[in-house]
């Protein structure tokens, strides 16, 4: 035993205990490892339509939805690249592989794709895909929670990109006169599909939009997740304590294109390569182990319960059937509860 | 028994239903203090207080979102569009989100969107509008247009108690020039999904809903006193779902049909019916099913273009007889 | 002859001339004495639809308009209380009258109400109903402007509810992008119909929205016409300059209901009086007298000359037809040029 | 002759425009140097200058906003939706201020609105829309949707050249699937408001376009392998102005008529379609219009359903045996 080893490690931050710290690095290692599974069945095209990557993003998905509190009910609403958000609430990786690869057993039984699903008792709504949109539903949700003296709070995602929607313009401004319990993050990635941040808004950074809805506006470092944690933490605070609407600017950058066909010919190498220096599982890994927090073995662990957790997921789901056809006319509408089948469907021959 | 509006009707029946049930709830563009453009929610504010009559920034589509997260949390809002005009700018959200809601993530989304419709009130292009053809292809909605005090009364409340999303598409020409007698004791619903005879008749059939109901028994009284023509007249009330069995039972038993709407002819729903009509009666039919609508035009403000261009009471009078005459 | 009627009057601000000083009076003047002829109209129930007045804000219209340079060729699009920007553009008392009778004559050949006409010759887009469509809109009247290197500027109007709108969002936000030279009045005249301004947005000033968009932000008195140009003016040289978008924010208020049919219960007398005793004209027309820059005779000249404007247009405009019927058909598209009747119209008895 | 496929025939088609008048220019999401989500436009901002091809941020609205501004200025903008399912966001400012400005205030408007539409790719219920019904009810619209190469040219040629706003819907599906050899020399225009023949016939009439033309003429092919049936494909092309003449003509030779369409069936344009030619060849026809249009639900990811829930070839050979035995 080395004598530094005797040394106690510096204090955690943000209130957090040790097995919080440990739960964060599984959330995040469980986001990659999961989308790297997914990679291999997409290659072996048994994903359903496109892959969309989280890589790089691990820490800003998790860390911000880690700041809410499930056992009070919070709900928040991802975009597509928060699958690490979905897991902290509590969807399971068997859940996303049946979406992506359109299973009978799926949340959506195959009508949605990726991670469009919800489960408001474990505290996530799917998006759709029109972007925006989740932002005055959002509000909504967090109106109920006002209207009822409820201590819930809501979270919505919002991309770069998005932000330029006017859905998110009349939704957070909706949510900043009614003072609703809504944290809204904003996640800067550098991206919309191929436009960069420069031809989607004239300001520096994203947070800046907060001036004018007159509503509280923070910013973090979206690689590192107590950081990042941390911050929205607060924001979810003065959200449950009545105190209305933040605008979170998390600081990060996607490393795939922006689904798996997109090769990111308009990214450069430089580019690239000073974001994979600041891979935020790896920063996390390290920040751990130098501050004793976690021990390589401790985290070795983690990496090795995930692996078998997966490989269990992937074998169960990879033979369940798609969806029985007739499944399609169920459920449009409470009343009628299916629609009806089409007569060329009925004839013979 | 008291003489009631349409508007009042339709008030009465937001204000039965806020008081039965506290998840009710109503947001909208001037709604509260004010009691909204045309007064239909007058007096909510004061008697159910600011939290359950909210009025909005002018932002439709955070109104029905908003509307819809409340509503996927097991409220029931009803959100007023000032004008139904200005339903277009939440069309997105109303035909994507919502109306997809349940089929795509099993979640309810009772909620109403309601507002003003419709034309003759030299309203001009942008406050004459009738929306249902833009959303009769959406599966998910479901669309309904009172003609009657009765039913003006009788759809707000079930469209408020249905777990679907409903369109309720009021007339404002209506609002203040029809009045009823409705029973203040009894509890009126009118169930969604079932048209209404209006008018009894055997020789010609003439399908249609809200303000040009009324201009059709105009119309079957003036046929049957010049014509001796026996028209009936059928009050869809819904769009979505159609009543589709009470269409088909009219028009077998007069086989000749008629359909009349103040939306433009070219894309309105005048065409599903008649497709409709054609797939179910066609052995049935003694004559063409046709179809008396709006031209194909925005709707004019002067009054003689908006008269020119909207269906009038003689212009069913002489498609009837031109039916009747095949 | 007094003394200091001797005193030299001083020095004129805002580069404006002496004639100019008097221009600026005879457009607010003659914006509100235009609507006082159609409130009797109005009474006589010879306009068609409703009524809405622009009394108290005239001096923001005008003074706005006037920053614009029309031999340069910018347009603007008002609102509906910006009879006086279309007024200074070029927009005449008979053409306004025709509108709002609904005759033959009139721009729109009696097919849309008020002051919704247009010419782009003499630089104004009339609007939609639609709040917020015209930010795009003209975004991409300027659009064209830089394409084609041209030293021209656009305008557009926005109170403090259309703001809220998804349009607007999505219209200043492209514009700022592209640098567009765009100058965007939002007229904060303290209400939306019935809807003050804490209940539209959560800002106490509409100028904090500039930040948001990384545009230049400005404000102004808006019943000071002479403080307005000069505000405006220097937001036009900016656009002309190639400086890119501001947002002005003019502050006024709006003295009569959200049409003549509403009567303003939401609105205390205190408020009234307060605003009444800042009445844009009266201020000018002190400013005018006492800085001698106008005599009293003249300034009395201006508003006879209006008076015999304004009877010579209600007596020429009043017995004119409305339109022919069948003229309803026309011009829909280019191709084909005429809607057809239907059928019904074309059966006999 | 060179062989192209769909996909380059609207590249093509956007180019020569480009090229020929400086007054066309792009603007949409991605469409800059990326060359477009699905690179139609790809290589025509490293031709044409990046003031030509716009990169918008993600605003529908205000992408047809401004279009439309530019093109009362003279210019003419051919704007992109990314999918064409986004253009439910510019729903409001296309059918209110788009499609009425010509009438209410004599402006021009020579705007392009195009995208990929369609299903039949594993989308989901927002990447395989097919909106042309939420429009076809907006005078002052042209609606257009190519189902060869060669129309895909001509007509997006055309569109660009028309001084009506045209909403131009290509199928993504056909992007790469169809080739054809178009000629080089030539110009290829297709006049907007034309139906094409795509198969001559004399016994049942199908009436499509888009996607469903190439399932329509395989059905016909099997028919009259398996059947001896003879089949007429009229493949519309233009939706707005829709071609009346032809469908009649049509019509009445055959006595006979089966409309196809992808979007759902209830409101969708096929309604509109059986209405007219109810109206005009009621005495010619031996059986009742009927429709093959998809199952009333939104469209779902999962291959089983999508593939049930939208018409296949099977549908339309079942429905024609069931017509021509009628
Ligand atoms: C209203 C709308 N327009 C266009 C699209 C197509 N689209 C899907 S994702 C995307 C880019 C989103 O960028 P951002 O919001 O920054 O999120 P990110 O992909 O970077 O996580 C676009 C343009 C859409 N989904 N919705
Ligand atoms: C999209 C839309 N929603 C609602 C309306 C109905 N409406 C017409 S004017 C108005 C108030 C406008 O207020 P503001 O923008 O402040 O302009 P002001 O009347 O004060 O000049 C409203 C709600 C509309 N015209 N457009
Ligand atoms: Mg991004
Ligand atoms: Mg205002």
């Amino acid at each position: 035993m080395s004598p530094d080893a005797a040394a106690p490690p510096p204090p955690i931050p943000a209130g957090l205990t040790r097995p919080q710290l440990h739960e964060l690095y599984y959330y995040m290692r469980l986001t990659r490892s999961l989308e790297e599974r997914l990679v291999n069945l997409y290659r072996q095209t048994k994903v359903i339509g496109g892959l969309f990557r989280s890589l790089g993003q691990e820490a800003d998905s998790v860390g911000s939805a880690y700041a809410l509190d499930r056992s009070k009910g919070d709900i928040l609403s991802p975009l597509i690249r928060n699958l690490g958000s979905m897991l902290v609430q509590g969807a399971t990786p068997i859940e996303v592989l049946r979406q992506y690869m359109a299973k009978a057993t799926s949340p959506t039984r195959g009508r949605e794709l990726n991670i469009h699903f919800n489960d408001l008792e474990r505290g996530f709504l799917g998006q759709i895909s029109h972007l925006g949109d989740m932002v005055p539903v959002m509000a909504g949700v967090a109106l109920s929670f006002k209207m009822r003296g409820e201590p819930r709070v809501g979270m919505v995602y919002v991309g770069d990109g998005a932000m330029s929607t006017g859905a998110f313009h009349e939704g957070i401004n909706l949510a900043a006169v009614q003072k609703l319990p809504l944290v809204i993050i904003a996640e800067n990635n550098g991206y919309a599909y191929s436009t960069p941040m420069h031809k989607q808004t004239a300001v520096k950074q994203l947070v800046e939009k907060a001036a004018g809805y007159g509503v509280a506006g923070a910013q973090a470092d979206g690689n590192d997740v107590l950081a990042t944690y941390e911050v929205t933490r607060a924001a979810v605070d003065r959200a449950r304590a009545g105190e209305g609407v933040t605008l979170v600017e998390l600081l990060t950058y996607r490393r795939r294109g922006h689904a798996e066909h997109d090769n990111q010919s308009y990214v450069t190498q430089d580019e690239m390569a000073a974001w994979e220096a600041k891979d935020p599982i790896d920063r996390y890994h390290r920040r751990l182990t130098e501050a004793g927090w976690a021990s390589e073995d401790e985290l070795a662990a983690i990496d090795a319960r995930i692996a078998v957790e997966l490989d269990a997921a992937v074998d169960q789901v990879e033979p369940e059937p798609m969806p029985e056809a007739l499944s399609a006319l169920d459920g449009v509408m409470d009343t009628p509860a299916r629609a009806p089948m089409e007569w060329y469907r009925r004839l013979h021959g | 028994m008291a003489e009631v509006t349409y508007l009042e009707a339709i008030h009465q029946g937001i204000l039965e239903e806020m008081a039965r049930d506290e998840r009710v709830f109503v947001l909208g563009q001037d709604v509260g203090a004010f009691g909204g453009a045309f007064k239909v929610t007058q007096g909510l504010q004061a008697r159910f207080g600011e939290p359950r009559v909210i009025d909005t920034p002018i932002a439709e589509t955070a109104i029905v979102g908003v509307a819809a997260g409340a509503a996927h949390m097991g409220l029931r809002p009803v959100a007023e569009m000032q004008f139904i005009d200005f339903i277009s700018c939440a069309y997105s959200i109303l035909t994507n989100y919502v109306a997809t809601a349940r089929y795509r993530a099993d979640l309810l989304t009772p909620m109403v969107v309601r507002g003003p419709s419709g034309g003759y009130v030299r309203g001009g292009p942008f406050h004459s509008q009738n929306p249902e053809a833009a959303f009769l292809h959406t599966p998910g909605l479901k669309i309904v247009c009172p003609a009657t005090a009765r039913d003006a009364k009788g759809l707000i409340k079930s469209a408020i108690r249905d777990d679907d999303p409903v369109l309720y598409f009021e007339h404002k020409y209506l609002y203040r020039r029809i009045k009823e007698d409705l029973p203040e004791d009894e509890e009126i619903l009118t169930q969604i999904g079932q048209a209404r005879v209006a008018r009894e008749g055997k020789d010609v059939t003439v399908i249609t809903w809200s303000a040009l109901v009324w201009k059709a028994l105009e119309a079957a009284d003036q046929l049957e006193r010049e014509d001796g023509l026996s028209v009936e007249v059928l009050d869809l009330r819904t769009l979505l779902p159609m009543d589709l069995p009470a269409i088909v039972r009219s028009v077998k038993k007069t086989n000749r049909v008629l359909v009349v709407h103040e939306d433009t002819a070219t894309g309105g729903v005048g065409g599903e019916i008649i497709a409709r009509i054609n797939e179910e009666c066609f052995e049935w039919l003694d004559a063409p099913a046709r179809r008396v609508a709006a031209h194909d035009v925005p709707l004019p403000f002067a009054p003689p273009l908006e008269d020119f261009v909207l269906p009038q009471t003689g212009d069913i009078v002489r498609a009837v007889r031109w039916l009747a005459a095949y």
